[in-house]
């Protein structure tokens, strides 16, 4: 497998204030692979310097080796990026079908109905409810919005950002599995996850973020046994 | 609150001093301050805190000067200023009470619409009932006695903008300004509040119309609900930062007096300045000139 | 009470409605989809309105070239003023309320601009021309070929508007950007490039509402304020961000006012139709069509 | 040469009330200033003296305009003021003029009401509405007119006049069928006058502004309104009417009082407003405002600059002026009639009452074009 | 027997054609702890939203401490003795951390207690360091921290919890079902906890309510709850269950 998404000595913050530094990861095509890290280690912080949404302070970011750094968000989801946000950042006042809609604003018309009709599949709450408001929606209901939406870009790299908050525990594992098979289909799944067993139990490729450094990586049994997943996360 | 009451207590005690001091016409421009003062303020007082953007000033302002109008010849003046206050706040307060649920823009532009439903009801009742409209008022009170009126108001709602911003209502009405149900869920009676804290703010509005209609002789709807009053008094709060006290105070001065230098000054194009001025200060003091922290922009000049 | 008198008022008060609707549209755009405040609406009506009277009367040639002349020209202005002003101002404000409190005063300030200039070069008294204004009868009903051409450019730019904004993922893609504008770069939105595009749209708008009224009334540089409230009561009627609530909403003003008029007087219409607005927005608070 | 002479004055030149301030008061000012300085002067104390002019904008705000004027009285201390636009400012201003004691002619107050608050400074140069109403009515009932009826503005001007209307007609025996008031910035009058043509009177008054009387005007055309006498208040005397409304104006009668006709002054006058501004003086309120710029140069040459004597001048002595002789009484310009005007051709003709007409009324008026 | 704070006879919740939820009835004793679970979706939330005055519900009956609460607003609610946290969180985003507990308390049913109280609940749910925050800029997890404080600076005598843990890893999950039973303690509350975590609020809560398409499918001890085919169905899923 060949690397898709690819950071460099990466370092990111908010003005002055650095939260990530000298982070180095890879995405490869087609693999699903999951950052996890405490509360506050700059998980966030990560997805949002890869999607644009921060600027990079230093490093760099490429996405099948070109270079992302200066680019808009926008652009980024143009080339193939796409973020599922922290806080979900849905169209509140818009219906369901909407938001996915949205998410496929940069489809053909034809593309956007083969993609709505496979989120759909994935996702049958999101078919019941296409004419219900985004912001009336349960909390697990607006992360699968939010997923649905992402996956409507046809992303070549997606980057879910705890998309399992507040998912009940049967649905994280489904959602797991699509992530699964959506990397099986080619595209490269970046996932920052707190539920670390389930999380690590699936992945191809796993980091440990903490303080803003990697300080750990593999696959995910080899995490799994490590002493430093099992203190910390899993409390045992 | 320590040092604030003697502070508004000085800087009334040197105002008052304005007509031995000042020519005629500073006396009158400090007159148009002090009236912004108050219809700043007391939009603050409510308006800022809850962010119920209300245009309501137009017809609260009017109100109060159509009681001089109607009442001159029958009430001593002062009393006038009472009445005027009590009609506002209660015509705020039956307001209140029906539009209080609307949010945003529908409030705004309600209040705008109400301002313009008074003034032609006014009109048209005036017409039918006594076939004229507007009422002519002989004897005035003096130039400085206005003056010293409008300055004890102006004192009078800094001090309540401060004495409320500091009670439960005050806080209450912050709450409903950021979230208005979740207030609600801590123990807020949001309606209530609402009502209080608009008929409240009302009273000033009506109290300054009642004391500045003297000076126009001739009083009709149009000039008493001039849109124009309301526009500038959120544009005065705005620009000097809605939630303060201080920011509407140092705007409606600094707009007045502004607004006539250059109009004395470039008679033909005074506004073209006075909008760049606007739009500069927008672009550059975006939280109002409350929010600027003026020690330390003068500081760092000065350190150059 | 005859068919025909009920006929002419029924057309006399769409025709008014046209004129309404024609002046909403722009702000419409601007405030509904933008939640820009922009005050001086009123004002790039007058202005597109006086440089259709000077293009007109310099030139004498049919109105009806010049309108999109005017439109382009105001487009061009709106999407430069939004490069010079508004795009500091969305990029600074933390929430919408803050991008409409500092939108308001900016408005002030472009009000005062325009006026000032208006006056500077046309001089404040009043303005017009006359265009199609002779009467089309048929039935009992007269209406004059200038009113009836602004109804049908109302219809026309309304359910063009309506089709680009419903139908085509434009729309969407703009009400997104106002309900989450990280959601919208998240999908792949530019804002950086229809933020201008909208805004410009609105002015344009006004441009083209102006350069049809001249057709009608005269004008003078302190015009602006009466179409500007005027905007706003029928946007908020038919709903923020709606365009086909606000046509509704401009007909069905139109339509109270002419036959309000004709059983009472005009003075009278006043206090009806601020009541039926006050009362529509207690009752309905979202505006009169929202669902 | 002396110091130049100090006049102050606040114009509306932005705002509602700019476009009647900038067509029949300002422009006279500015002429005014120009042709006495142009003649080196005024001669005060037998010296040649220039005027410069202190003109501020007032926003159409009353406010600023009492500011303003106190400033120019109470702290600038200018020699004289010059009124500024329309009755409501009038209203606010006068009692102010009156207090500090500065000679108040005011051009374009109209209101019985401000007459009657009898202030010894003020002096109304433009007809009232009563004298207006009354000549109107004379004219009609002259014709032969038994029914009216009429549109007028919901403010003091149009309640004033439709109040001396009803009163002149009564006592000319005119039936007025309908009165129906609007409101300021109407935008549609159409379906008013829809019900007064259904009525058929013989005349039709519109008490109205100039916009308004314009909408009126070209919506009675499109409805093909067109009664014997159909007459236009405010508006119907400006340049402006005859530009809109072309060969339609044949025949509309409207408030005027004057024009080059009228004396060789009033010719001098027009040709040098022409010149100067660029546009006709309005056939109404401009002369009344020349009138009044007359009044107080006759009486500075005669009395000087002390503004009681001054006043005390023009209180009691009457002027030759474009208008003809004036005199006031009780601060109302006793001498100039009420009258009416009517579009002849390129000309608004005074056509009543019979010793001022400069043409015979046309009636009844032919149809519209 | 103690006294019954809440009683719900028969509520039902319509949103248009959906029913979220459909004849509830249930009742919560004084001091006791009862966790809710239930898919996403299953109403949940809505329950809290119709306990809690935000929204009323459109059939059925409230109690709250004996009184009916038809056509009561969510002051009366509070006034009550009823606080609640927000899945999404909802703390005034432009005040201090501070200022946001000072409200509840102010306009709580806290009279009686002094200002203490607003320094001990910030520091129970250890947020004492950061009064003087900025609410708004907070990270979500911290949001819902000062969402329990604010809940608790009202002086409550139900507490109702929705999914307070969501976005923590187990351990820090352990912590927060350890807080919740403190604090149930010192402050003698009655608790009613929504979360996703089962296995620690199985651990935690003494009564477990389920909730299903809007319906409740089940409301017994964990253990009994834990064995519910129609649980296991809906919910847990085998391998949750074993
Ligand atoms: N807008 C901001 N301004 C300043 N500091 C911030 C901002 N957002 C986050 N931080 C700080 O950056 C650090 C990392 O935050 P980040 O949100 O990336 O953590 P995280 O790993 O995603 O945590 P969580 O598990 O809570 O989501 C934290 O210390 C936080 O306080
Ligand atoms: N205002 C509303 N309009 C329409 N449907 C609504 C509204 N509020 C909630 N719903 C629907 O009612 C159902 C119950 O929602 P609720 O929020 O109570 O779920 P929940 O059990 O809390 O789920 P979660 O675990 O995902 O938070 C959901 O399907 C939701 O979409
Ligand atoms: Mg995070
Ligand atoms: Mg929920």
């Amino acid at each position: 497998m060949s690397i898709l998404l690819e950071t460099r000595g990466l370092a990111a913050g908010y003005g002055a204030l650095q939260i990530i530094k000298n982070i180095d990861i890879r995405v490869e095509h087609g693999s699903f692979t999951v950052v996890v890290g405490p509360n506050g280690a700059g998980k966030t912080t990560l997805m949002s310097a890869l999607a644009g949404v921060l600027p990079v302070a230093a490093g760099e970011i490429r996405l099948d080796g070109q270079v992302l750094n200066t680019l808009s968000v926008s652009q980024r989801v143009k080339s193939g990026l796409v973020l599922v946000p922290e806080g979900r950042h849905l169209f509140g006042q818009m219906t369901v079908q909407e938001n996915l809609e949205l998410g496929g604003y940069l489809m053909t018309a034809a593309q956007r109905r083969q993609t709505m009709d496979e989120v759909c599949a994935l996702f049958p709450r999101l078919a019941e409810r296409r004419d219900q408001a985004a912001g009336s929606m349960s909390g697990g209901e607006q992360q699968m919005v939010a997923v649905g939406r992402a996956l409507m870009g046809r992303p070549r790299c997606i980057l879910l950002d705890e998309p399992a908050l507040g998912l009940a525990p049967r649905m994280v594992a489904t959602l797991f599995r699509i992530l699964r098979q959506v990397a099986q289909n080619g595209t490269g799944v970046l996932l920052v996850e707190q539920n670390v067993r389930q999380a690590l139990s699936i992945c191809d490729h796993a980091y440990i973020l903490e303080q803003g450094l990697v300080v750990a990586e593999g696959s995910g049994p080899e995490l799994l046994q490590g002493e430093r997943i099992r203190k910390s996360y899993l409390g045992l | 609150m320590k040092s604030f009451l003697p502070a508004v207590l000085i800087s009334g005690a040197v105002l008052a001093l304005g007509p031995w001091l000042l020519p005629e016409f500073w006396v009158s421009l400090l007159m148009t301050c002090l009236m912004y003062v108050v219809l700043a303020v007391s939009w603050s007082m409510f308006s800022g805190a809850t962010r119920y953007l209300s245009l309501a000033s137009t017809a609260l302002f009017g109100l109060g000067a159509y009681t001089t109008a109607w009442g001159y010849e029958i009430l001593p003046w002062p009393l006038l200023i009472l009445v005027g206050a009590m009609v506002s706040a209660a015509f705020a307060a039956v307001l209140g009470a029906a539009v209080l649920h609307l949010r945003g823009t529908y409030f705004a532009i309600l209040t705008f619409g109400m301002g313009e439903l008074v003034k032609h009801t006014i009109t048209y009742i005036e017409k039918s009932a006594f076939g004229t409209v507007g009422r002519v008022i002989i004897d005035v009170p003096s130039n400085e006695a206005v003056y010293w009126t409008v300055l004890v108001l102006a004192l009078i709602t800094v001090v309540a903008f401060k004495l409320v911003a500091d009670s439960r209502l005050g806080l209450a009405m912050r709450g409903i300004g950021q979230d208005e149900q979740r207030a609600a869920t801590f123990g807020v009676n949001t309606r209530r509040i609402k009502v209080i804290g608009f008929a409240l703010s009302a009273a000033f509005a009506g109290a300054v119309g009642a004391a500045m209609a003297v000076r126009w002789t001739y009083i009709d709807p149009h000039t008493a609900f001039n849109p124009l009053i309301g526009f500038q008094t959120v544009l005065i709060a705005m620009v000097g930062g809605a939630s303060t006290l201080r920011g509407p105070v140092i705007a409606a001065v600094a707009l007045s007096v502004l607004s006539d230098v250059l109009r004395l000054n470039f008679p033909y194009f005074y506004l073209i300045l006075l909008g760049t001025l606007l739009i500069l200060s927008v672009l550059f003091m975006p939280r109002g000139i409350a929010a600027v922290n003026w020690g330390k922009f003068l500081g760092r000049r000065q350190a150059r | 009470m005859n068919l025909s008198l009920i006929a002419d008022l029924a057309v006399n008060g769409l025709v008014i409605g046209g004129i309404y609707a024609v002046v909403a549209i722009g702000l419409n755009l601007q405030y509904g989809l933008m939640r820009i405040l922009n005050i001086a609406h009123g004002e790039f009506l007058m202005i597109g309105a006086f440089v259709m009277f000077a293009l007109h009367t310099s030139t004498q040639v049919n109105p009806l070239w010049f309108v999109p002349v005017v439109t382009l020209a105001c487009f061009i202005l709106g999407v430069a003023l939004h490069g010079l002003v508004f795009k500091r101002l969305t990029a600074q404000a933390k929430s919408l309320d803050q991008v409409e409190e500092r939108s308001l005063i900016i408005g002030f300030g472009l009000m005062f601009i325009l006026q000032n200039a208006a006056t500077l070069i046309w001089g404040s008294d009043l303005h017009g021309y006359d265009f199609l204004n002779h009467s089309v009868k048929f039935g009992g009903v007269i209406v004059t070929q200038n009113r009836l051409l602004v109804l049908l450019l109302a219809v026309v730019v309304s359910v063009g508007l309506i089709m680009l904004l419903q139908r085509t993922l434009i729309g969407k893609a703009v009400r997104g950007m106002l309900q989450s504008p990280l959601g919208a770069q998240l999908v792949g939105v530019d804002s950086a490039r229809m933020n201008p595009l909208v805004f410009g749209l609105g002015i344009a708008m006004a441009g083209f509402a102006g350069s049809l009224l001249s057709m009608i009334y005269e004008i003078s540089p302190s015009v602006g304020e009466s179409y500007t409230i005027m905007a706003l009561i029928v946007i908020t009627l038919g709903g923020l961000g709606s365009i086909g609530g606000s046509f509704m909403a401009a007909m069905l003003l139109g339509l109270v006012e002419s036959f309000g008029t004709h059983f009472t007087n005009p003075s009278l219409k006043m206090i009806l139709s601020y009541s039926i607005f006050v009362l529509v927005l207690i009752f309905k608070p979202k505006g009169l069509f929202a669902k | 040469q002396g110091d130049p002479i100090r006049i102050g004055y606040t114009m509306s030149r932005t705002g509602p009330f700019a476009g009647g301030a900038q067509v029949s008061q300002e422009p006279n000012y500015l002429l005014w200033a120009e042709q006495v300085n142009a003649a080196g002067g005024l001669t005060v104390d037998g010296k040649k003296r220039k005027i410069e002019l202190i003109g501020y904008d007032d926003r159409s705000d009353i406010e600023t305009a009492v500011r303003t004027y106190q400033k120019m009285m109470g702290s600038d201390k200018l020699d004289l003021v010059l009124p500024p636009w329309g009755s409501g400012m009038n209203f606010a201003i006068a009692p102010i003029a009156n207090r500090y004691g500065y000679p108040f002619l005011a051009p374009t107050a109209l209101s019985r009401k401000l007459i009657d608050m009898k202030l010894p400074y003020f002096f109304s140069l433009l007809q009232q509405p009563d004298k207006m109403m009354d000549s109107l009515a004379d004219m009609l009932a002259d014709q032969g007119v038994k029914t009216a009826a009429t549109i007028y503005m919901d403010d003091l001007f149009g309640l004033e006049n439709v109040a001396a209307l009803r009163t002149a007609f009564k006592s000319h025996n005119i039936e007025l069928l309908e009165d129906k008031s609007y409101p300021l910035g109407v935008k549609d009058l159409s379906s008013v006058l829809k019900s007064i043509k259904a009525k058929e009177p013989d005349a039709f008054i519109a008490i109205t502004y100039p916009p308004d009387t314009l909408l009126a005007t070209s919506q009675s055309r499109e409805i093909e309104f067109n009664p014997k006498y159909y007459y236009a208040s405010v508006g119907t005397a400006f340049p402006l009417f005859k530009q809109r409304m072309g060969d339609n104006t044949e025949g509309v009668l409207g408030m005027g009082s004057w024009n080059a006709k009228v004396s060789d002054g009033a010719k001098a006058y027009f040709e040098a407003h022409v010149a100067h501004a660029n546009k006709e003086p309005d056939r109404w309120a401009s002369g009344h405002a020349w009138a009044g710029l007359e009044i107080l140069q006759q009486s500075i040459e005669k009395v000087g600059l002390d503004r009681k004597a001054l006043r005390d001048y023009i209180a009691s002595n009457e002027f030759d002026t474009i208008l003809g002789k004036i005199s006031f009484k009780d601060g109302e310009n006793a001498t100039i009639p009420g009258t009416v005007s009517q579009w002849q051709g390129d000309e608004f003709e005074v056509v009543w009452p019979a010793d001022r007409a400069t043409a015979k009324l046309v009636a009844p008026k032919p149809a519209w074009k | 027997m103690s006294e019954l704070i809440l009683e719900l006879k028969g509520v039902d919740m319509q949103f248009g054609g959906l029913k979220a939820l459909s004849n509830i009835s249930m009742s919560v004793r004084r001091g006791e702890f009862i966790g809710i679970i239930g898919p996403n979706g299953a109403g949940k939330t809505t329950l809290f939203n119709a306990i809690s005055g935000v929204i009323p519900p459109t059939a059925g009956e409230v109690r709250v401490a004996g009184r009916p609460m038809q056509g009561r607003a969510p002051n009366d609610y509070c006034k009550l003795g009823v606080a609640r946290t927000f899945q999404t969180p909802r703390i005034f985003p432009d005040m201090t951390v501070r200022d946001n507990v000072r409200f509840a308390h102010t306009f709580g049913n806290a009279s009686g207690q002094g200002i203490e109280l607003i320094e001990q609940v910030m520091h129970a749910v250890g947020m004492a360091g950061a009064s003087n925050e900025t609410a708004g800029a907070m990270p979500p997890a911290r949001q819902r921290q000062l969402e329990i404080a604010m809940a608790l600076a009202t002086s409550p005598r139900l507490l109702l919890l929705d999914e307070v843990a969501a976005g923590l890893t187990e351990g820090e999950v352990e912590e927060v079902a350890r807080l919740i039973q403190q604090l149930r303690g010192d402050y003698d509350l009655t608790v009613v906890w929504i979360e996703h975590a089962v296995k620690t609020l199985m651990k935690t809560v003494e009564r477990v309510a389920v909730l299903n398409f809007g319906e409740l499918i089940a409301d017994g001890t964990p253990e009994q709850v834990a064995a519910d085919q129609k649980v296991i169905d809906a919910y847990l899923g085998e391998e949750e269950a074993a």
